[in-house]
């Protein structure tokens, strides 16, 4: 019985051998998922901020030189679509109403799709009735 | 890849919206212009409903039909006079949305892959609760700002003591509550940034007058740009970035030229209290010991028949006496009778940037007898008859004279260096700025008073004869 | 004896136990850490060439706009600035002398930094002796 | 972190070169602009420099040095005369620079994050291949190109048979090589590419006359931005992918404006073989039965002196003569003498954009006496002396009466309708596009025969007296 005692506390042993092995491995695959991580985060994944940020600065700088070269009799219409542009946050409010996990997130994000569409729709019907103004006389 | 795709399709669709201004530089191309818009929030729209995991389409059609109907519905019926009014209640929707999705993304920001539920990233919750702020402002702001434009909202500025250090206050408390909800993650910090954001909306824009409501319009196109741009942030979303940032310059080039043809700071718009006389209406006449001419339709024909050449200056009268209509007519009889007929628009004639074009364009005016200020202000002096009709402020020769007036420095038309001067207004009132006019008292100057419209018809008739 | 020896057993199976727990926690971090992962790709790590793309037409908008303002007086200046800034590529040369770790990259660097020196310097000079003589005028 | 902080940096750099760029709109912020490039490219170094794991300081500041001296050198040296040729140089460097770049990053990906060497992922190499590839077309081309301009390579197209075909062989080529690179990451094939591109880029140059080479630089200068473009893609560097946009978009639009102001397509351009007889001088002279009136220097005095005002149309040869300075100072002789005294530019006068501005602005000439095409073509009618000098090509009436001359359509400066034409010239040949000028044969011009200096001073000499 004592060889046998003996016997299964080799066994004990042995089966913590194999357990030491598999943590080392996790540990192993741990650090590689990390080092997964971390390379993510250097090559594609800067901080979204940063990349926002980056084509927020351009962006700025697109809408002022387009912005300047609109002519004043064209700044009505400039308003109005700006106006329907901006309700391009539609897209905020559809992933609102179509993943959201939260009866109460749902319904806010298709109030704002209601809203959104408002805008979008009237702004560009105000801007099509105030070209068609001024496309009328060309033809004359 | 699927994801890389939906991201390519999001890139099109900002294009789209860049072509769309850029679209707009000139009459030829303004109406593609249009069309790049439609296809690019068509394309924004359709990409995220096929995006993976995108459940409630029903939902979302339905809500994109009501809305649209709405929407539609307004756009074609609304006067043209009261665009401003309708683009303010415009922002003051997109201002509602912005809160009501960063409210959403709060509520449950796994969808938006920020974090679960009390655990959202501090950079995202910053973003969130600056979009939100914004939204929030924008909504109440533009809800007050046409109010006053169309009237419901007394356009005298309401002042009252310890406003600005109330506004300030309530500015340091919003940022307050927003490190403490980075902190706490509570949603009632959250919602009381809203509630907060709300009121100073509301008394960011009462001290200010009706009349300075144009800049205000455009200074909260600005903001909703920024709050889309914000929102853009939160979501990780570059195409909500470029159009926010477009909207954003848009709005904020458009204030800034307001104030400069007004020859103020915006600052000087922003602090308020300016124009609140405009609101008390024309009717307070001019004291003055000088005698005023005062013409019928009638006198008007017949100097009109006489000129070789006439100078029509439109402004915020036409607009609301919705006169273009008679006007045209009018000058087409005289350009039939030989005379040569000209407009000239001031910068900041009208209500709100481009006002008296669209208005002219309206009344099929061709553009090419439509001149900008710089290009007709050296030609007055050789015009026999400047027909001013509904317009004040912009032909005031104390912009150039008087150095305490309000309005010094702005450029304004050089009427009074033609021949005569016709006037078509109701009164010897003053205009928006609330500040009298010697011009009617100029010996070249006739006062034709009544609504703009009706006299345009009167002088039609007299030319008939 | 026995107890003695079961009391061993019982301690190795203690360790076990333990054992097991840290295993079952490293399981845990490790399906966390790739979640992360998963998170850095879905948000941040949109795949670069999407937003250098973003960032590359912004920036020909960007582009097109300034460049179509220059006046034509300064058209030469402006061909002498646009060389010298093309030498940007020097942060790429840069990598390569600091961080590649083999000599043949480190030396196709080094060639690189030189030349876009000579680019950045001569570029920079020439320009600024052109601009020179249009505002010697002015003081005039 | 660090990360974050070295990618606002480059943000911020970014920003400098696109202030750069602007401030070249106009002369009062053209040296802000410069000094905000000069600032963007050293914040680039820097930062890259500080950039975790950077090792071999020594060696790149030698590295920077040795190059800054040169180029300092070689910039300071150079006669403004020559800057065609400089610019060319300078842009085949940056494209063997590029190819170094990329080949330094395939030889140690692991460097630039992209994968390990025999193992990059297939968008990288896709980059990097293009990258080179366009990198090496600039390097071999702009050589060609430098060369021709300075002489030292035939300046006539080199023309053989099979050449299109070859060359889109060659093209072909490279892309099969691309494609196998992806699936095989075999260093010769690497090697290869770059060995194809640089023939190609010769053999794509050769063919195209030595005059047309101004758009060649300007084709290539936008090349060596796309390449930049392409290396950001590689490095995953969004500074590189801007500044590289940016370049990229101003050389296209400096040949496109070369290319309008000839009235020629791009492609016309490009598929070469014209204006090779420009290069064989201007030695033949032109057979006509028409008599030339030939002056002298003393004739020129006389005429200029009689004239109430001068119109200066200066060309290419007066860049070869250096002669702006003797005109200078003809000009100011004849501006005591109350003569009114202007310049006229056209816009592809010389053989680079701005060429003459440049020089005109190196001999003091005020700005506002020198205008576009555009201000002063009405003009010359009321004018009594147009003195046209070392210019041809320009001034030709074939382009807008001969619709078979290569010219024809180009807009031109319309000399002939000034009293008298005054046309410095060494010989009756014809100017870079290589046609008769029949302007030499009409009553209102004398010819002056010589070197543009030499006859600038001969005038001034005569002024005197
Ligand atoms: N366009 C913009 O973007 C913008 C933006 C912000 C501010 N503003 C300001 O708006 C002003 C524009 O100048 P403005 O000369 O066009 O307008 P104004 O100075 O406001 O004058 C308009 C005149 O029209 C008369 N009027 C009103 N209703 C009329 C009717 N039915 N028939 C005939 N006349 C009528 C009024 O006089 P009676 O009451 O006597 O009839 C009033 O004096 C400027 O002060 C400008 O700074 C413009
Ligand atoms: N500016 C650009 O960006 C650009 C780009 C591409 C192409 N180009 C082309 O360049 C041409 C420019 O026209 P251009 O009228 O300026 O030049 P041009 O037509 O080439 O004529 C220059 C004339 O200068 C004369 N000349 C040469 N050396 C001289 C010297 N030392 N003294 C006096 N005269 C001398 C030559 O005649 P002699 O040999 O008889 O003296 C020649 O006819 C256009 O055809 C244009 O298309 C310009």
């Amino acid at each position: 019985m004592s060889s046998n005692l003996s016997e299964q506390a080799d066994k004990v042993q042995g089966t913590t051998q194999v357990l030491n092995a598999q943590v080392t491995e996790l540990l192993n695959q741990l650090s590689a998922s990390e080092a997964a991580l971390a390379a993510a985060q250097h090559g594609a994944g800067a901080p979204f901020f940063v990349i926002g940020l980056t084509v927020f600065v351009l962006a700025c700088f697109v809408g002022y030189y387009v912005v300047w070269r609109v002519t004043p009799a064209l700044h009505s219409p400039l308003m109005a679509v700006t106006n329907a542009i901006s309700s391009v946050i539609i897209v905020g409010a559809l992933i609102a109403v179509g993943q959201s996990d939260n009866v109460l997130s749902k319904g806010m994000g298709f109030l704002a799709v209601v809203l959104a569409s408002v805008n979008i729709f009237g702004g560009f019907i105000v801007t099509q009735r105030m070209l068609a103004m001024f496309s009328k006389k060309k033809k004359k | 890849m699927s994801m890389t795709v939906s991201l390519l399709a999001y890139l099109v669709s900002s294009v789209c919206c860049i072509m769309a201004l850029r679209g707009l530089s000139g009459p030829e191309t303004a109406k593609s212009g249009m069309r790049f818009g439609i296809a690019g929030m068509t394309l924004a729209i359709i990409t995220t409903m096929f995006m993976p995991n995108m459940q409630g389409f029903g939902l979302i059609v339905a809500g994109i039909a009501v809305g649209g109907a709405i929407g539609a519905f307004v756009a074609k019926k609304i006067a043209m006079t009261d665009l401003p009014q309708l683009v303010a209640a415009f922002h003051s929707l997109v201002g509602l949305a912005a809160v009501m999705i960063a409210a959403a993304a709060f509520g449950s920001p796994a969808a938006y892959g920020i974090g679960e539920h009390g655990n959202i990233p501090v950079g995202s919750l910053i973003e969130m609760s600056l979009g939100v702020a914004i939204g929030a402002i924008t909504f109440t702001g533009s809800i007050i700002a046409c109010g006053k434009l169309q009237g419901f909202i007394t356009g005298k500025p309401i002042v009252f003591k310890g406003q600005h250090p109330l506004n300030a206050l309530l500015g340091i408390g919003v940022v307050v509550m927003i490190v403490l909800l980075c902190m706490t993650q509570s949603p009632l910090l959250f919602w009381a940034i809203v509630a907060v954001a709300l009121l100073l909306g509301v008394l960011m824009i009462i001290p200010i007058g009706g009349a300075d409501m144009p800049v205000i319009v455009s200074m909260l196109n600005s903001y909703s740009g920024w709050a889309a741009a914000g929102i853009g942030f939160t979501l990780q979303n570059n195409l909500l970035i470029i159009v926010g940032a477009l909207v954003g310059a848009s709005g904020a080039i458009l204030s800034y030229i307001m104030c400069k043809g007004m020859n103020r700071s915006f600052f000087n718009v922003i602090l308020g209290g300016f124009g609140g006389e405009a609101a008390a209406g024309g009717a307070a006449a001019v004291k003055s010991d000088k005698p005023v001419k005062i013409g019928s339709a009638d006198d008007a024909a017949f100097i009109l028949k006489n000129a070789a050449s006439v100078v029509i200056v439109p402004g915020y009268g036409m607009a609301v006496a919705q006169a273009q209509h008679a006007l045209r007519e009018m000058c087409d009889m005289l350009k039939k009778n030989g005379t040569k007929v000209r407009y000239a628009i001031h910068p900041v004639a009208g209500r709100m940037p481009g006002h008296m074009n669209v208005l002219l364009a309206e009344a099929n005016v061709p553009y090419d007898e439509v001149l900008e200020l710089e290009d007709i202000n050296r030609d007055f002096a050789q015009t026999d008859v400047a027909f001013v009709i509904g317009a004040n402020d912009i032909t005031n020769p104390a912009a150039k004279k008087d150095p305490a007036s309000p309005i010094y420095g702005m450029p304004i038309l050089d009427v009074e260096s033609a021949g005569t001067v016709l006037f078509i207004k109701r009164s010897l009132g003053s205009g928006y700025a609330g500040i009298d006019n010697e011009l009617f008292f100029y010996d070249n100057t006739m006062m034709l008073l009544g609504d703009a419209k009706a006299m345009c018809e009167g002088v039609i008739k007299a030319l008939e004869h």
